[in-house]
């Protein structure tokens, strides 16, 4: 939006070091909650080779995998190290049930949710910031109230009601869109497929969404600034497009990114309830079929997703708002 | 004895000016669940555990008023005995959490220094872990069920209130008035507990009502995942994720009405803890 | 830091030598009062004249123990202010040899007490009386100052800026102060009640023999108040002298432009900004 | 010579919350290349006053009378008759730079953006223009101050970057809202200069809004001194400081602590009382609860009286050397 051809060099290096700082803060997170995600086997009381296998066929090759696989004969350090050594080379270790291995589960099934999570990103920012804009410029008259009550609804509507009352509808009265999996066909039955479960997975932040970008917008209208722009007869047009929305765009982006981020973890209702095949359906799955190494294995890399989208959120600040410097002031 | 009740009147009349309707309304829904909650026991028609395979996915009737689901059970029984469930786990959740992070808030933002550097630190990284998915961890280490998933979230709900937490302290704690009482030679522990925390505590209360409601979503979709209250035990998540074959073969009651429930409450406790922040902004 | 006080620092109300103080602002360093001495005698009143960022509020928050010098000797009533003081008496002792009346009248008071409560505040943590002691002396605090029952039982945001000012000079009065330090305490005020703050301030010096550190950018209503008066500039004191004497016959040529500048008969603001610029073109 | 503001019995009253209107049949003229102060403590209207050439009203209000800017009435203005006056007829000056100038774009395009987006003025046009502007309000490095953003710059820049933009398209008359009480008073006085100079150069008339009365005298020909949404008194600036005939101008001058010090035997005289709230509506002189001269008759509204050449004055008794006389404009 505001390219900064020119900018002094002192500058430059600053913004460079607050990345550079933002980015090791990103490492940290990231080691930590490996750790975190690692150790909290050692929660479980008892022997964590008995507990990995309940439920499961406890063959001996089966239990002599598992050592294996977690090194459980070494120290707890070892263990962690050769844990994290494996993850880094995309080795998760080996599902429960059927020893196939993780990394190849998350291949197959993370393109869905992220389809999901992207169409729905989409959603939500285009949806959201044009009602809310609206909403802000219709300040004071019904269709703003009628907005608002929307987004009061929408925004106590979950993603798993969202998705019953929208299979009540569309599958069940209307007969419209389908209801379940992600067909067989080419990209347009699967976008047909996806059409439910992503209004599904948006109500709640779209809600969310419209309600920021209208309070950002009304915030930034009784702005002194915006009092000089029309007092000096700029065109409504420019007043609202460059002073108001351009203006509320960094207040926008730092509360709904990281929310939309979040769409990353709430995806996985949507899948379980449409049975579609992503990762959040692993994940439930895996939950209710004590597969452990799947539930790490997934919710390490969701953590990541979640942590690495905030970051971005933090380092696209500075370029909405020139009076930040520091990705980290952004927050 | 009307001369008496008079002023009560008028001040009550007082109190209660320029608070909307609809938080009035909502404070009144929610008095009224939690009183189902409480009473369920008591009040429930059928038992809400029982089925009676004579009477499977019935439409709403005088014997039951929200139907019955595909085993039968009552609809209306499920829902106000799973009211207390649905709203037990929520206020764990925000009680936990509140206390836990004006503590940690209170003393990064009055300390200040490493003390601070060390809980933001710490507060950070358990702003990695989203409550869900926190809560699913727990789930899988510890068996299905609330307590696992209440404590969990109830540790990833306490970087929020903390954050909030620190923010207004720093603010506050640079405010004259607060200097002004340093100045006097009023103790610390007196000026933060005692004068400051009075003041900023509304905030935090009004957060916490917010809280209630993404907790309690966030719960319910873990019963909805068949990874929290397990059936027969009545829950609204869980009554949603087993309505749906009902809801297919077109008895829609058994997960409409808890999906309405949880849409309500949300809304009230919104609403209440908006109304709350309002007030508090118009105070000071 | 501080050397033990002599009794030439006891017979000052205020003494200052060499006071230096500095801030990190990423990675440079500010140095906001450099190689700062004066003193105040005990019932005097010095004026401290200067614009933005000259450090006359630095100082002034040091005299009060906000902050604490870099380096040099800061003491009033004979000792050294300290951030933290140790103890219940040591803070008490410290309160009672200086207080601070600031800028805001909005944020100067705790927005949920009165100003009877604010009051008893202060009373209560200088005097174990009775009840009736500590109303007898809030009361008498209150008609010092002006303020009636009605301005005595509202909280800050019922009253107007004057009279909240009024309640900030009676709390530090509270504790019998040796020194009462205002940092432009009433440029926030209409110019009619500014009157009246400036009034109120002659006559409690004299009834009570407060000695009156006062800061402000405005030299007019600095002769006013005070007897003798610094001029600072850039952290550095650049003039001092008895306050008409001062303004009357300014040596340093910032203190004649900061004379010049300000609006009176015979203004010329076209030769002042040559001037000013003349003047900071000079000094490099 | 014609006037570039002509405002006469203008009354604003808020829809809601108030008890009384914030202006009350305000009156005043400013004929071209004019230099007028308009006076007040906090609450008198004078902002509102100077908003209104402009045809800015506060939110939700009622208003009556008439504004005439550069001849073109502003009360109930057309769309395009506020366009004309706003883009090029009558600039501004706000009292906040920091606040006024949009923290996002850089100060070039503040200053360009309105010819060109308004006006229709090439980029190379208005960016010379700007250039022209920012050297004439001497800050020191106009090529790179245009690319810099408003943070970048210290108060006193910013406020001449906007005296800068309000002079852009060389308007008949210019609004100064309080426009140097931010600054320091070595800042306030080079800016006031400048201001000055420019206007004089430009024969642009200005309405300088402020609450000191001294820089009021210092800088303006005649004087408007408001209170409670009225205007008390107006004169000549000399005549109003030596002669002040209404008991609050007279008050207003005692208030102030005098630079050269108070004579022998004198204290300073305050105003006893606060300035009046919206909240408040006395049933006749506004100024009655806080004036030492009080009558019975104040309990009647004095209307504006002509009280010598070029003076007039809004009270029963006014103090000073002309006595009143015949009423000019007894409205209610």
């Amino acid at each position: 939006m505001t390219s900064t051809p020119t900018r002094a060099r002192p500058r430059t290096v600053g913004r460079a070091r607050a990345v550079l700082r933002r980015l090791g803060s990103l490492v940290l997170t990231l080691w930590v909650a490996s750790f975190v995600v690692f150790a909290s086997l050692s929660l479980v009381p008892g022997d964590p080779t008995a507990w990995l296998l309940r439920g499961h066929n406890p063959s001996p090759q089966a239990r002599a995998a598992i050592r294996e696989q977690y090194h459980l004969d070494e120290p707890f350090l070892v263990r962690y190290g050769h844990w994290l050594g494996g993850v880094l080379h995309g080795d998760f270790g080996r599902s429960l049930r059927d020893r196939a291995p993780v990394s190849h589960l998350l291949a197959t099934q993370l393109p869905t949710t992220l389809t999901l999570v992207a169409l729905s990103g989409l959603l939500i920012t285009i949806v959201g910031m044009t009602v809310g804009a609206y909403a802000a410029l219709r300040h004071g008259r019904v269709s703003e109230r009628v907005v608002l009550l929307l987004v009061t609804i929408g925004f106590a509507t979950p993603s798993f009601v969202a998705a019953i009352v929208l299979k009540w509808i569309f599958a069940l009265k209307l007969g419209i869109f389908p209801t379940f999996g992600l067909g067989d066909g080419g990209w347009g039955d699967r976008l047909q497929h996806l059409a439910l479960p992503t209004v599904a997975l948006s109500v709640t932040y779209l809600a969310l969404v419209t309600r920021i970008t209208r309070s950002a917008m009304l915030e930034q209208l009784s702005r002194d600034h915006v009092e000089v722009a029309i007092a000096r007869g700029l065109p409504r047009r420019q007043v609202i497009w460059r002073h108001v929305f351009r203006n509320a765009l960094g207040p926008i982006l730092t509360v709904s990114g990281p929310n939309i981020a979040a769409l990353l973890v709430s995806s996985m209702i949507v899948e379980y309830a449409f049975g579609l095949p992503g990762i959040g359906q692993l994940l439930v799955s895996a939950a209710d079929t004590n597969d452990f190494p799947v539930v790490q294995a997934i919710v390490l890399v969701l953590v990541a997703a979640f942590v690495i989208a905030n970051t971005l959120v933090d380092l696209v600040y500075p370029l909405l708002d020139p009076t930040i410097t520091s990705p980290q002031a952004a927050r | 004895m009307s001369a008496l009740a008079e002023p009560a009147l008028k001040r009550l009349r007082q109190r209660t000016r320029g608070i909307s309707a609809l938080s009035i309304v909502s404070a009144a829904i929610l008095v009224i669940f939690v009183v189902l909650a409480l009473a369920s026991s008591w009040i429930v028609p059928y038992d809400p555990t029982a089925g009676d395979f004579t009477a499977i996915l019935q439409d709403p009737s005088a014997e039951h008023w929200l139907g019955t689901d595909q085993q039968g059970k009552d609809v209306l029984s499920m829902l106000i005995g799973g009211a207390w469930t649905s709203l037990l786990g929520p206020l764990g959740v925000v009680v936990v959490s509140t206390v836990l992070g004006f503590v940690v808030g209170m003393v990064a933002g009055w300390r200040g220094g490493w003390v601070d550097s060390v809980l933001s630190r710490g507060m950070d990284i358990l702003f990695a872990f989203p409550a869900l998915l926190l809560a699913i961890l727990a789930v899988s280490l510890f068996g299905k069920g609330l307590t696992a998933a209440t404590v969990a979230m109830s540790i990833a709900y306490l970087p929020y209130t903390a954050r909030l937490v620190r923010g207004v302290v720093l603010q506050e704690r640079a405010r004259p008035y607060v200097l002004a009482y340093k100045g006097l030679g009023l103790s610390d522990t007196f000026i933060a507990v005692r004068r400051v925390l009075p003041n900023i505590a509304p905030l935090v209360l009004a957060q916490s009502a917010i809280n209630f409601g993404y907790a309690l979503l966030d719960l319910a979709a873990i019963s909805f995942l068949g990874l929290g209250v397990q059936p027969p035990e009545p829950d609204w998540g869980a009554m949603i994720n087993g309505g749906q074959s009902a809801l297919l073969a077109g008895a829609p009651y058994a997960a409409l009405a808890p999906a309405v429930a949880i849409v309500i409450v949300v809304i009230a406790f919104n609403e209440v803890g908006e109304e709350l922040a309002d007030r508090i902004q118009g105070i000071s | 830091m501080n050397a033990v006080p002599g009794p030439a620092e006891r017979a000052q109300a205020v003494l200052a030598q060499g006071v230096h103080k500095s801030y990190w602002v990423g990675p440079t360093e500010i140095t906001a009062v450099r190689d700062v001495s004066f003193t105040v005698r005990p019932g005097g009143a010095l004026g401290i004249v200067g614009e933005s960022g000259s450090g006359k509020t630095t100082l002034a928050r040091m005299v009060v123990g906000i902050e604490e010098p870099d380096a040099g000797t800061l003491t009033v009533a004979g000792e050294p202010m300290l951030t933290r003081p140790r103890g219940a008496s040591a803070r008490v002792a410290q309160a009672k040899r200086a207080q601070m009346v600031f800028q805001d009248p909005y944020l100067s008071l705790d927005p949920r007490r009165t100003a009877r409560q604010s009051l008893e505040d202060a009373v209560r943590a200088h005097t174990s009386g009775t009840r009736a002691d500590i109303d007898a002396r809030v009361d008498e605090l209150l008609q010092h100052v002006g303020l009636g029952e009605r301005e005595a039982g509202a909280r800050p945001r019922r009253l107007s800026g004057g009279q909240r000012q009024r309640v900030a000079i009676a709390r530090a009065l509270a504790v019998d102060p040796a020194v009462l330090v205002l940092d432009e305490a009433v440029s926030a005020l209409d110019v009619s009640v500014q009157a009246q703050i400036l009034r109120l301030l002659v006559r409690v010096r004299a009834e009570t023999g407060v000695a009156l550190l006062f800061v402000s950018h405005d030299l007019g209503v600095v002769r006013y108040v005070c007897d003798d008066a610094l001029v600072m500039f850039r952290g550095e004191i650049v003039e001092r002298g008895p306050v008409g004497h001062l303004l009357d016959h300014p040596e340093h040529p910032y203190t004649r432009l900061l004379r010049a500048s300000i609006p009176q008969e015979g203004w010329d603001p076209e030769a002042i900004g040559q001037a000013r610029r003349d003047f900071l073109a000079g000094l490099g | 010579m014609s006037d570039v503001l002509e405002i006469s019995d203008l009354s604003v009253t808020l829809d809601q919350g108030a008890a009384r209107p914030i202006l009350d049949g305000v009156s005043l003229t400013v004929a071209a290349g004019d230099f007028v102060a308009l006076v007040g403590e906090s609450g008198s209207g004078k902002s509102v006053t100077s908003r209104a050439a402009l045809g800015l009203w506060p939110g939700q209000a009622t208003v009556s009378g008439s504004v005439r800017s550069c001849g073109v009435e502003m009360v109930g203005a057309s769309a395009s008759d506020l366009d004309r006056v706003r883009r090029g007829q009558v600039g501004m000056v706000f009292q906040d730079p920091r606040a006024g100038i949009n923290p996002v774009r850089r100060i070039g395009d503040f200053l360009t953006e309105g010819p060109q987006l308004a006006l229709g003025w090439s980029a190379e046009r208005a960016n010379a223009r700007a250039l022209e502007l920012l050297e004439a309000v001497s800050l020191p490095d106009p090529k790179r101050h245009l690319r810099q953003y408003p943070h970048e710059l210290s108060g006193g820049m910013l406020q001449r970057v906007m005296i800068a933009s309000a002079l852009m398209t060389q308007p008949a008359l210019l609004l100064c809202d309080e426009a140097t009480t931010a600054l320091d008073v070595t800042t306030q006085a080079e800016i006031v200069g400048i201001l000055t100079t420019l206007c004089v150069d430009l024969g642009t008339a200005v309405l300088f809004v402020t609450h000191d009365l001294d820089l009021a005298a210092a800088t303006c020909d005649r004087i408007a001194v408001m209170y409670a949404g009225q205007v008390v008194e107006s004169g000549r600036a000399e005549d109003l400081f030596e002669d002040p005939h209404h008991p609050y101008t007279v008050g207003l001058l005692d208030s102030r602590p005098p630079l050269g010090g108070l004579a022998p035997d004198t204290d300073l005289q305050a105003i006893p009382g606060t300035p009046l709230s919206l909240a408040e509506s006395p049933a006749g002189c506004r100024f009655a609860t806080r004036c030492q001269a009080r009558t019975p008759q104040c309990e009647t509204r004095p209307g504006l009286l002509a009280d010598g050449v070029q003076r007039l004055v809004r009270c029963w008794h006014p103090s000073g050397s002309t006595p009143a006389s015949t009423p000019s404009g007894a409205r209610s």
